[in-house]
């Protein structure tokens, strides 16, 4: 997988604070408008890295201010996009559990899962090994494209 | 001695409708900020609310919450509740999550007042 | 000193390339106004960082585009502000030997000291014992309170 | 395969005189390419050259610097240079570096075709 990416240009230990995802949202579409992503292809990579926080304040830290996230950005080797990766060593769940409600279903909240999948050209979400959950976020300029394997 | 997070929140009256126009970010931070002027504001009565969100530049799923819960809260106390003003982002947001048809939305101020 | 701040909210390892300071203004400068500082000082704290880190990749580093270097952001304990600490592992200088020139004679370039220490409230530039560098910038929503002390 | 930085630089004319607006923060990142516009556009021997800075929200020591070399090599060849629609940081930071005063600074593009 390795040789898919450049090297890590930034990596980022944030406290799980709310008001530091505006900070971290701010920098990554400066970069991600860098890598060649458009205005909207980079607001769907950071709503869906702001999905992902979030998540992980609320859901992974319970609301602790001082849990730990990182997160690191890396542009993709093979024509322009984003790589973002977030690591907590916050609650390790099943990612199979977090499906998300069915959007037909109007009600407040229970989008972040949805918003996730949707928005960027890779989703994962995994436990780590060393305990809390790793969730991978790939965009691209031109979305899924068919000369990924040269 | 930290400052917490703000959204500044204009609110104008119009005929009996009240239009509310946050400035601003409406993320996890920011959210509760706005859920709190739209409670405020329905609690009022208005003949309509609407929401200008010309200057938000960008809104997370705690936002999206927080508009359908406004919604919803609008319904039971029959008060129109319009949306007007999107910024690209923020309609592009509005679709992903397929509440594009959910709200009523306008282009802008006036017309969400007519209509 | 630790108690004069709130834990660094965020820490940063950056590649000493030019290409990052746009994404790492973008950052301080939304934590800066959500800190408190306006529109001006924010400016001139991200501006003061610029230049601390563009001597570190063009100096430091001497343009090798992968150096490391560490950010860490704070927001001050009393009043509004926010503090960066920058660190690198590159050439070690005696701080008093970098005086930058005097401002009467105009000419290209020369203006990044000079600019660092009038931007903000407060300006070090010192070794670390690890090696490398370290600059601390300060910068408070009201410059020099005279409650400083309390 | 990563994309360089870029700075969009839309290049006009007026009666013999060349305008340069720079769209985008000017830094060690991007000045070089503002360098290179400048450099060109002297080398044609326009009546005035003008660098209208309106869409510059941000420029640290290198723009300066890249400005002030433009200065020099305009005052070479009799070239006269002018900056106009500087943005409130800008202008700030043409003051705290004192350079204010050494450039003959306009408010917008049409006042420095006709000063
Ligand atoms: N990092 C996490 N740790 C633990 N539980 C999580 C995490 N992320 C998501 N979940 C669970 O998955 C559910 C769905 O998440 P999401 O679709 O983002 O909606 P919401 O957060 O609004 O409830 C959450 O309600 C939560 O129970
Ligand atoms: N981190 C550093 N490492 C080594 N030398 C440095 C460093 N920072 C500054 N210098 C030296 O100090 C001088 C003055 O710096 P500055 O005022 O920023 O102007 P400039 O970088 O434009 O020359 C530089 O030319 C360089 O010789």
């Amino acid at each position: 997988m390795t040789e898919r990416f450049h090297d890590p240009a930034i990596h980022l230990q944030i406290l799980s604070r709310p008001e530091l995802l505006a900070p971290v949202r701010a920098l990554v579409n400066t970069m991600a408008m860098h890598e060649g992503l458009d205005d909207l292809a980079a607001c769907h990579l950071i709503l869906a890295m702001d999905e992902a926080l979030t998540n992980v304040i609320r859901h992974g830290y319970d609301g602790d201010p001082n849990g730990r996230i990182w997160i690191s950005v890396r542009a993709l080797l093979e024509g322009a996009g984003l790589q973002v990766v977030i690591e907590d060593r916050a609650r390790t769940v099943d990612p199979d559990a977090l499906q998300g409600r069915d959007l037909e279903d109007i009600r407040p909240g229970g989008l972040g899962m949805h918003l996730m999948r949707t928005l960027v050209d890779r989703f994962e979400h995994a436990p780590r090994t060393e305990g809390g959950m790793r969730v991978v976020l790939e965009k691209r300029a031109t979305p899924h494209p068919a000369a990924a394997a040269t | 001695m930290q400052p917490g997070p703000t959204l500044e929140i204009a609110i104008d009256t119009s005929n009996g409708a009240t239009i509310l126009a946050p400035k601003g970010d409406v993320d996890m931070a920011r959210s509760p900020l706005m859920r709190k002027a739209i409670t405020e504001s329905l609690q009022k009565k208005p003949t309509a609310l609407v929401l200008d969100l010309s200057g938000v530049p960008y809104m997370d799923s705690s936002g999206l919450a927080t508009m359908v819960e406004a919604l919803q809260n609008a319904r039971k106390g029959q008060t129109p509740l319009k949306l007007c003003g999107l910024t690209v982002r923020v309609k592009s947001i509005l679709e992903i999550a397929r509440l594009n048809t959910v709200f009523t939305i306008f282009e802008n101020r006036e017309q969400a007042l007519q209509g």
